[in-house]
């Protein structure tokens, strides 16, 4: 059943054939590097406050967490324009903290308040800032794919150059709208980055049990005329590589890509979801290779003082204390809310 | 004052909005290089170019992801879906995606689009080309609604879709097409959410949609030979629904009878009479009747699909019953 | 008797039918190895084996496609649809194929499957995953549709509906999974289409569905310390339609009031009311009144979900208006 | 826009890396190409009458011709077994007679007839004799794919070894349902055969204009794990050979195939449509191409006689002409049907 998972340590090694950047791809300038160490820690503190405030009942519904999986988030929004749209799905933290997007609306959102980015309404799995490209976290699986084509085909047809970058899962390869967007995206030529974030799972079922390919996105790359690229997802620097070239084509107009990034997320699918269906092996082989720690190690080795990363880390805890503070002293949404925003003219009147 | 046919008139209207507003692109199936698979959409590529009115492989998520996405970054997109049955198929874009938004970003998020799609039946395409399927939309929050019956309302009402800055369903009824009606010259731009009172009435308010106009219409006038009076209302759009217009008739005449294509169970016709049952329930004086295509699906043969569809003489029956 | 869950309940139907009838098969996703996200199918893969209790990809409309043709060819499928909200993209699958084919084929292929689907509000998940579309599928011709309130009613109508030689529907409130019922020993089997006075009522007809069942008591409970007298029934089933038990009760009670955790334009509330307003009209004594959440997509935050969705309060509101 | 049309020249050599029969299959014995070459007339004849009674207001509503695709449908019914399923869609009459469903009930349900195969109720697009083992003639492109997965599916559960034979157009392939489909089977090694019948052309819009690669089936079948295969869809022998071994081979428990067969529509997509958006030389070279000539000329050449190949030709008319007659003398279905089997019990009834 686990047959299909990849050997984390061939993971690096791009399929036959792949056109993946090469194993050691150039570092990126420091200032980068910092940046990105710095947005990976606040990922990973806002990840682990929201699953506490989950456990304290503050966080409602459900909430997935991209706990393992900051790199990949960390490094396209690092490589993006400001004016480049972002599509996520419902395990979307990660990419609306990479846009730029404060923490405490976000974090607000989460549990609930006025002062959530969707003042409540949308919830954790609906994260969105217009404002900052952040353009939608979509929790049904596939429809975004199609959506962030419309964005690409819109900058296209405005004639900016703006990209449109869309991250999912593993799971999500096999949806029938996959389908549609890659080959809608090839033929138009669309500036559209596709970033499948391979980590293994759908929600309890291992992806290999379910897939007639074993690299779900870089497997099926052929299909829609594109390379196969398969990139170590807990790498930031290789993750930044094929961000940085991928964006660069799709906004010089030579069309989509189909990134497939090799991660995993360290809990559970959702919620309090102890994910005991992994293996244990698994999971130890994984958090081995937790792009934090491996980033701090790297970035050390390269020469960054340890009081500097030290500092990063304090300052990145600090902004996620502060956060949580903020956002839970905030209200409940008024409940006027309710029947605002269906149209256009602020409300929700169907008759007249 | 020209005339045209309701099939023109589409395309009227895409011009019209085309040529006002550099925005406007317009996407769907065949719909660019032949025309539109019912001929309503021919000459827009030459017009407009190859940019601007795109064909698409056959992939109705796409299509609409595509129209969604370049509506909340700046276009304000026309897609067609060729049979409204085929809404089915990229139903998550309509009822998950592009209804909700809006609302689920606080408003952030504007999505000015509009899906157009031949609806209905009366051409003997079977179950699975032929549906009426209105009802699926308006009981969607978060999409307006419209259907019209004439060509001029065609332009008036699609230009005004494409205008709004909210997301229509705009359904054209297939046994519409070939019909035929005077329109006006120059600019042609409704409002949303109004209803037209096409017959005025004393004893008796029908209220119908699209292709059941005319037969509200037909019906009137086999009634009017047996001296009852007959208002008929040309709902136009559901959402907005214009229920200050039906009201003020069921007032005046304290009976009401809707006619739908669409299968029986939860159409808009069950909506129409259940807010008539809530807020006119002292002015009726009898029965509220519905009359619908039964609950089946539509069977393709020609003396089989006219039993199915109401007809003239089945809203007289209604009518009678109302009146009894 | 013994206590249960309403999410154990569905189990303990599954293993019910499985045992009985080897033609019995379950897929969906997460359904077998983690025994369903709602762990509502827990143990089922143990005791049938991974031929019968299967995994799929994400893939709903492979999953009710495989459904379908396993159905025509002599198995009795059942396929979860984890949420209701995902209907839509597999909505082609339910709306066009399942409901029409026994039509369109002259009852030459029967659909003997049921889709079980978690539905409706009440746990935060937002727009997405927390919808009530029971009305989606009363609308669609050939289909059955069935919503149970308690454990022993998931038991009796679950088995029902793997019973029945057309295609079901089968909504499990997500927001009842948690509650406790008793629950009789031995094989449960019920009728489809029989709905349940749950309380008796001179002076108003209450009628409700899944999770507004249980708030249709409170209500009532809360009317009676006011001495209004509610009669509250539990439809049960969309289609068939109890008409009979509706119908009975609004004569004596001369008041419908109509409970609805679906958004309100079409909702299967209308087609009650309208077919009463039809049927029933010179019983009434007062307007018909349709308690619904409002006809907006539901909110994720906890105070604004609550405010949406029908409360006691509301619907005690909802008979005073019409009682007024 | 049409530079992804094949060039018929090449037509049969199979693409780089397919495992396509060899470009000479051995030849099926002679009683099968007999009756292949009867069931082809039939086919013909039947389409050709079709059109002249659409033209003459006899068939209402659409047609959809299957004119110059008969090779495929007809190997495929020879090397069918009489319990496989066929799933097949609007574009169906061919599947339907190949099956061996009499000529007069399938032209009166194109008549809207009592004696039509679904009375009336189905119509053209949704010929269904499941007596014969035709599950359903579908006219929503793509959902037939999953269904035809449920058959096999139910036959390998009920352990029988029945095979489901899925036949679609090249448009199919860029929809979603194509590709969940495809992949449910793969994985779950479903005895089933998917046969996209690659005409070139979807309605009016050529298939190279909106799919990222060349070949809109074969081109795909890597993302499924399976091998391409390109046939000549026009050589009723290469498409027996295919037929047979996909069909031996999913009945041997080894899982599913995709065939992509190129072939041509002699005529318009639907009803009347003159097709005068194809370029003509593409129409004539085609036709050139057609499966039926080339066929007696084949059996002629391999030492049948005249007089045999003239009488199967007229017997095959003649059946025709007399389905013709005798469906035309049927009666209009009555109306009470229109409330009939909507439910097992008979009936419409959603009440009680
Ligand atoms: C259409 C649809 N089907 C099922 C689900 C339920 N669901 C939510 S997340 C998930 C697993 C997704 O797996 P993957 O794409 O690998 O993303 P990951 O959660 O691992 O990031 C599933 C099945 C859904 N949201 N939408
Ligand atoms: C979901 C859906 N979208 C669109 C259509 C309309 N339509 C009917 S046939 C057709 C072209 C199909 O092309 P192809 O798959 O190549 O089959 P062919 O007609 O060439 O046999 C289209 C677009 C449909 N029936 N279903
Ligand atoms: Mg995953
Ligand atoms: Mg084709």
């Amino acid at each position: 059943m686990f047959s299909s998972r990849p050997k984390p340590e061939t993971m690096t090694a791009p399929a036959a054939g792949a056109s993946a950047p090469s194993l050691a791809p150039a570092a990126p300038p420091q200032e980068v590097r910092l940046s990105l160490y710095r947005r990976m820690l606040e990922m990973r503190g806002f990840e682990k406050r929201a699953y506490d405030l989950f456990l304290q009942g503050l966080v409602k519904g459900t909430s997935h967490l991209g706990l393992g999986q900051e790199a990949v988030a960390a490094a396209f929004g690092e490589a993006m324009r400001p004016d480049d749209y972002t599509f996520a799905t419902y395990r979307g933290h990660n990419h609306t903290l990479a846009r730029g997007v404060p923490m405490v609306p976000v974090m607000a959102e989460l549990m609930g308040r006025e002062t959530g980015l969707m003042a409540g309404k949308g919830g954790s799995m609906h994260l969105t800032s217009v404002e900052h490209g952040m353009m939608g976290s979509y929790a049904i699986i596939g429809a975004h794919l199609t959506i962030a084509n419309g964005a690409a085909w819109s900058a296209k047809v405005r004639g900016t150059d703006q990209v449109a970058v869309c991250f999912f899962g593993d799971g999500t390869t096999n949806i029938g709208a996959f389908h549609e967007a890659l080959n809608l995206a090839a033929v138009w030529k669309l500036p559209v980055v596709f970033v499948c974030e391979n980590n293994l799972w759908m929600e309890y079922t291992p992806i290999g049990s379910v897939t007639a390919v074993r690299q779900p996105a870089a497997g099926r790359a052929g299909a829609y005329n594109l390379p196969p690229v398969l990139v170590d997802g807990n790498d930031a620097d290789a993750m930044y590589a094929i961000a940085t070239s991928s964006i660069a084509r799709a906004r010089a107009g030579e069309g989509p890509a189909l990134i497939e990034a090799l991660t995993y997320r360290h809990g559970g699918h959702s919620r309090a979801d102890p994910a005991k269906y992994r293996p244990e092996d698994e999971v130890r082989q994984w958090l081995e290779r937790d792009p934090l720690p491996r980033y701090r190690f790297r970035l050390a080795a390269d020469g960054v003082a340890a009081e500097a990363l030290d500092r990063i880390e304090a300052e990145a805890q600090a902004t996620v204390d502060e956060a949580t503070a903020q956002a839970q002293a905030s209200a409940e949404p008024p409940v006027g809310l309710v029947e605002k925003d269906v149209f256009a003219d602020g409300g929700a009147t169907w008759r007249r | 004052m020209a005339e045209m046919t309701y099939r023109d008139a589409v395309a009227a209207a895409i011009a019209q909005e085309m040529e006002r507003d550099p925005s406007v692109v317009f996407l769907g199936e065949d719909v660019a290089a032949a025309g539109g698979v019912f001929k309503a959409t021919v000459g827009l590529l030459d017009k407009f170019g190859p940019e601007r009115v795109v064909d698409t492989p056959i992939a109705e998520q796409a299509i609409l992801g595509a129209a969604m996405g370049a509506a909340m970054t700046g276009l304000r997109p026309i897609a067609e879906i060729m049979f409204s049955d085929f809404l089915a198929v990229c139903w998550d874009l309509v009822a998950n995606e592009i209804a909700k938004t809006r609302y689920m970003t606080n408003g952030q998020v504007s999505l000015p689009l509009v899906i157009r799609t031949g609806n209905g039946g009366g051409v003997r395409f079977g179950a699975q080309h032929s549906q009426s399927v209105e009802n699926w939309a308006m009981m969607i929050p978060g999409i307006k609604v419209v259907a019209p019956s004439t060509p001029r309302d065609v332009i008036g009402l699609l230009a005004a879709a494409v205008r709004d800055p909210d997301p229509v369903l705009f359904f054209e009824q297939k046994s519409l097409y070939a019909t035929k009606g005077e329109v006006e010259e120059g600019e042609i731009v409704d409002e949303l959410g109004r209803a037209t009172v096409v017959r005025e009435g004393r004893d008796v308010t029908i209220v119908a949609l699209a292709a059941m106009v005319p037969r509200a219409q037909a019906a009137a006038e086999l009634l009017a030979a047996e001296g009852i009076d007959a208002a008929v209302i040309d709902l136009r759009s559901l959402v907005p629904l214009d229920v200050t217009t039906i009201a003020n008739s069921v007032v005046a005449t304290g009976h009401l009878v809707t006619v739908e294509e669409n299968p029986r169970l939860c159409g808009w016709g069950a909506e129409v009479a259940s807010i008539v049952a809530e807020e006119c329930i002292f002015d009726l004086d009898g029965p509220i009747v519905r009359v619908t295509t039964p609950h089946v699906p539509l069977p393709a043969a020609e003396a089989l699909e006219d039993a199915a569809m109401p007809s003239p003489e089945r809203i007289v029956a209604g009518v009678r019953h109302s009146l009894a």
